[in-house]
């Protein structure tokens, strides 16, 4: 039985752990944010030249050749600091899309630029309401794209984005350049401040399809394992609120006692704790099916998304209650989680999309 | 059992609402341009002076000091009257009139009483509250601020916060610090205190909701003249606690929230139809329309015994602990309606950033003006007649209680 | 505003609630228990001496002729004592049933008899699995019934049976005798100990037809106003729990100190207080609803059945949890309160029943 | 990252196999009739023995006082591989190999260890534990069993609860209060008792379930030699602490809960299909597997610190935290799926009743062997080193606490 990370792999999270704390402090975040900005360059090179970005990418298309697990930990890592960079939409999703399903030579065109963080991908499925892929009107006509897209996180620092659409009433993906003529990108409004989304508007935008398989089963194989990176997201966000809501915990005083000593805050972390402990274990369930292949990987993928969803969103919340009325000021570091949470627990689909997943993989058919 | 006022409840909402209808006319409808916060604050203060001349302002005051003799009930009745218009209202005039001025009759001079509750009354006068510091929020008797005496004057330091729109008041009620030897309850100090003496300094504080609706509040060797000292030194405590019994208002009606959840249900999209057609939304819709419907009737048992002549029950804790439990998940289901768009404000759903503050706002309001905590330790205590915690700070100089 | 019981509503819950405390205290129930009754006769015959079986039931038909409110309030001590007699079944059910659809003649045949208690009714919906009414198939023909329904509460000590079953097609309604031929009653082996339930076949047995409207339409009335005299069941359960749980605690001390003193003991049973208040307010809304006739009644009657369940299966477990170990023995009294907190979570309609109704109340439309 | 035993662990795994093959052949199958109570306990016997002479009952134990000098791990694995077979087990034989025989060779003297161990791994005497009261559970050191010394006996006398099996003990563990002077955990001795000392009266308690698994035992001037003292007269909370640390064992595997709630939801009807179409009821499944799964691995996480040598994590709190918690929801949920009809065991639903005791049971678990609040207080405190409750009986003398 070793169900645990490796010693390399432990190493890896306090390597990134560090760096971050050190390069994407909170002050740091209230700066890009006031400043507008979508995102931190000078911490992405960083990611780079630490080999972060192509972690999970193999040798030979320029990345370390670690496994799915390596990425993992990497994620629980951007999710505690809320690191403002792109990583899972140009990582965890445009080069898995593309290792998953490029042809050789788009994975040799894309994957070493996508690893040395010169070339930044993004994922473009959703169309405004409804789930993700349920329903797609954004067409395929020769090599051709039009439609709209959206909400597509990190679209606008994105250069190519990996585009699901039908074609003669097949689902087909394919990849677009987004610097490329026909494409227009428009930043939305949303809740969380650190992470830009945007619509993507195509007309007549060249699509270069991606893969013969079933378009399809590359979409659901894509979110069971999507799903698995941003469950390391939650966590590592959820476990950082719950060591902020402890240690302020410890430090300030109601009634002349240290406010950890009052029982209601006492089991309130003490859930947390088993919430993200729950959640951390199916996660590495769940990672583990991912770089094994087992088949156990979509109940697995999940089991994690259901449980870091509730882990991070309890925690995010109870964090803000146990620091007061100091948790509601944009000066404590709180808020990051709050509104991070939110976005979290959507953007690759609700707890019904994947409470329904779940029972599907379990019941032996599908999804409903 | 029934919903109805009784017979004289039933006069005085009349008069109330002709009242209104000619005086508050122009406020039947929200204001073509959003008032800026002085505009607020300029039409709120003749909107305070002309319910006051009417006797509106203090229904439950006795007559002899300028109030109107009235039953709580009455008071109930007008707000809820004046909740049909959008009033220029805000903490700026209650704080004043409902925390100020009771303060300062049950616990000030004559002559203080004099002095301010007229100019109070007329609008002349806008009032903050300086209580809360960063050390003494719920356990608001660990205020540190220090009030030193020097003659007939007090010399003040110290830092305030959570003060409602401080750099738009002429006056605050202060609570310091006179005695730090005594223990914590009995070494406090209540005053008055001009916000234009020197040495005062509000500065907005940026909340999460990216608003800046409170301040903090520096005062630095601030004068204020004993004159304005209310009740005796070292009873500082059992003045703010006057104010305080004043402070929780009635509830919020927040009554539609979770109608209007369904009539986005009713759009969310969903394989094969809408979200309504759902059963788990239907199971959380109703789950949530339950604990709204049962708080708001909840609200008419309580205002059934105060219309009775009950006094206020603590059982009122349940209210905004039950209101903001449904608020926050409810805010946060308008966006899981809609999946991954429910974040983005759109053409579709242009009305989401009032979700996105709501949901935000709401945390808020599980801490401000007593957290869930304190709220359920008051139902537990003072309902349920279970023991209080364990005290480490008791009879113990104030000095003497680790930081 | 007077939302509030009246004074004589008061008084009658006083002494109800004074009746039943003397005459079905913990240790009858515990007798009732061991002898296997079915139900406690001398209770019910003192029930009707007072008149509160017949509380509801107009003065022509022998009833005191008071309101549906007052009805609720007696169920509501009914639940507080979990009082061993079949007044849900014969009174709440088959009373208001004959109440709502009956002819004139029905009325002026069984409703006495229900008053005075001499005659015991019950309902029979349910066919098994499923939901009631869902698909039936106890047929009738002329003026014959044949099929079996199951669980149906107290049929070993009814005398009539309100029946719901298929003819042509269409749902009717109709009395049965069930001492009359063609009537088996078997006793079912069920969770709560101390009221029983029952199977009864019926093999061409004498069916008399209760209305001419829609059967179904009366069915769905029916379920509105048993819904609300659950809730109130329910809700005395609640509150004999909370005080129960909450006298336990200030009695016992633990660590030196009173159980009652500890903030999680606290904060949970404040949690208990506010949903049983919850409960208790959408009760009296719906009861309100009811003796007015507001149409109202369905999203009342709905909202007041998911707080009262709630409010009651939480009370039971937490007031378990309160006791201890203590509370786990048959010889302390939690244990009629948790078996019978699943009896009423269930007996009418589990939670998504009546949330599927209640949405559609709101929703304008009906329920799915 | 991996579930595969490592090869030092897959060669005791396989050796315990073959051992198992061998000589727990007749246990492979449930037994054809049920066993009494009396044939448990014969049965148990006999199965100890077995395991003692080939060193499997005490793994862990050194070399030198009869056990096998292997890992934790180790004793693990034999646990899992018992697990597959019916065996005749319980409290009655892990009480004297893993409380009394521990707690003795730690505490008493090697005379009491020889008198006591051999018997015990033998299977001649079994053993019950008397140290819980009606006033003294979550606080064991509440007990008030008074001990009184009388030359070189000890006359004790009270009353112990939740010991099971009782009636079928031959000796007990006792824990009774020598000096009711001292402070609470300071006045206690620690005794071991026949059980066929006149004055000792095991009745049985009859439980919510309908079963009696335990008794409560009165014990009236029971005379206890002092040869029958563990460690010195005062410390017999240090040796409790000892006993203790053994009993929570291994957690249950509760793995199959969930998957055969999805088997009774697709064959429990809804309008137009099964419960199994249902988006209320697949949520609900899902976040009860998520649960059982979670708890599933996190005991996998524990038992690689096991494997790799690491001390005990007081985490493992959690888990019987999280298994009643999902467990008592999930086997209401069982009765639910089916409506109405869920709660009735009948042709269709033939194990319902199991139903309805493990429903009755995990309330029990809830409560048992740490309540859900000391396991919260286990974990805020030992976990997230948050302080420990104030305490209002520390250094008072026991006899001065309040009651």
């Amino acid at each position: 039985m070793n169900f645990d990370l490796s010693d390399e792999q432990k190493m890896l999270k306090d390597q990134v752990s560090r760096m971050l704390l050190d390069r994407a402090p909170p002050a740091r975040l209230r700066e890009l944010i006031d400043a507008g900005q979508d995102w931190d360059p000078d911490l992405w090179r960083a990611l780079a030249d630490m080999g972060l970005l192509g972690a999970a990418i193999p040798a030979e298309y320029g990345g370390l050749g670690l496994g799915e697990i390596d990425l993992c930990v990497i994620a629980g890592e951007i999710g505690r600091a809320v690191a403002p960079v792109p990583f899972f939409s140009s990582i965890c999703l445009a080069a898995e899309a593309i290792r998953l399903a490029g042809s050789a030579a788009q994975k040799a065109r894309w994957l070493p630029g996508l690893a040395s963080g010169e070339v930044v991908g993004c994922l473009a499925v959703n169309e405004g309401r409804g789930f993700a892929g349920d329903r797609l009107e954004a067409a395929v006509s020769g090599d051709r794209l039009s439609g709209v897209k959206w909400p597509v996180s990190d679209a606008g620092v994105a250069d190519i984005a990996v585009v699901v659409a039908v074609e003669n009433g097949r689902t087909v993906l394919g990849l677009v350049d987004l610097q490329g003529p026909g494409v227009t990108c428009e930043r939305l409004k949303g809740f969380d401040e650190l992470r830009p989304h945007h619509r993507l508007a195509f007309s007549d935008a060249a699509f270069e399809a991606m893969t013969e398989a079933d378009a399809a089963q590359v979409l659901k194989a894509l979110y069971d394992r999507a799903a698995v990176y941003v469950a390391f997201e939650q966590i590592g966000g959820a476990e950082a609120c719950l060591w902020m809501a402890r240690d302020y915990a410890l430090e300030r005083r109601v009634f002349g006692r240290k406010l950890a000593s009052y029982q209601a805050v006492k089991h309130n972390l003490a859930d947390l704790y088993v919430y993200c402990e729950l959640a951390r274990s199916n996660a590495y369930w769940a990672a583990w099916a991912m770089e094994t292949g087992s088949d156990q990987l979509p109940a697995a993928a999940a089991s994690a998304r259901v449980s870091a969803t509730w882990a991070h969103e309890q925690a995010a919340r109870e964090n803000l209650q146990t620091h007061g009325g100091v948790g509601f000021t944009w000066a404590a570091d709180c808020h990051f989680h709050y509104r991070r949470a939110r976005l979290l627990a959507l953007n690759v689909g609700a707890e019904e999309v994947w409470a329904d997943r779940l029972v599907g993989a379990l019941a032996g058919g599908d999804a409903r | 059992m029934d919903f109805n006022d009784s017979p004289q409840e039933a006069a005085f909402r009349a008069e109330v609402r002709a009242w209104m209808a000619k005086n508050a006319a122009e406020y039947a409808s929200p204001p073509a341009t959003p008032w800026s916060e002085a505009q607020i604050v300029a039409l709120g203060r003749k909107w305070l002076k002309r319910k006051a001349d009417a006797g509106y302002a203090t229904i439950t005051w006795p007559k002899a000091v300028g109030g109107r003799g009235g039953t709580a009930m009455e008071e109930v009745i007008f707000r809820q009257e004046e909740r049909k218009y959008v009033l220029p209202d805000g903490p700026f005039l209650s704080i004043g009139v409902n925390m100020a001025c009771p303060a300062i009759r049950r616990h000030g001079s004559p002559e203080q009483y004099q002095r301010f509750a007229p100019l109070t009354l007329s609008g002349d006068i806008v009032w903050c509250q300086l209580f809360s510091e960063p050390a003494a929020g719920s356990d608001l008797g660990g205020v540190r601020t220090r009030a030193v005496r020097e003659g007939d004057n007090w010399i003040v330091n110290g830092q305030k916060v959570w003060n409602s729109w401080a750099h738009h008041a002429d006056w605050a009620i202060l609570l310091a610090r006179t005695d730090p030897g005594a223990p914590k309850h009995k070494g406090l100090t209540f005053f008055v205190l001009d916000m234009r003496t020197p040495g005062v300094e509000a500065r907005p504080i940026r909340q999460i909701t990216g608003r800046t609706d409170f301040n903090e509040t520096f005062l630095s060797d601030v004068v204020i003249p004993d004159s304005c000292r209310i009740g005796e030194v070292g009873e500082g405590w059992a003045v703010a606690m006057t104010v305080l019994m004043n402070e929780r208002a009635g509830p919020r009606d927040k009554d539609g929230l979770v109608l209007r959840l369904i009539e986005r249900a009713r759009s969310a999209e969903r394989p094969g139809g809408t979200a309504l057609d759902s059963a788990q939304v239907r199971t959380t819709l109703a789950r949530l329309y339950a604990e709204e419907q049962g708080v708001k009737y909840f609200g008419y048992r309580l205002l059934t015994s105060l219309s009775k002549g009950e006094p206020p029950s603590p059982a009122v804790a349940m209210i905004k602990l039950t209101q903001t439990h449904y608020a926050q998940l409810a805010n946060a289901y308008a966006m899981d309606l809609d999946d991954f768009a429910g974040l983005f404000e759109t053409p579709e759903r242009p009305h989401q950033d009032q979700i996105f503050f709501e949901y935000l706002y709401q945390q808020g309001l599980r801490i401000a003006g007593g957290a869930d905590e304190v709220l359920r330790n008051q139902i537990a205590e003072r309902v349920l007649g279970m023991p209080q915690e364990m005290r480490a700070d008791k009879d113990v100089p104030f000095d003497q209680i680790p930081r």
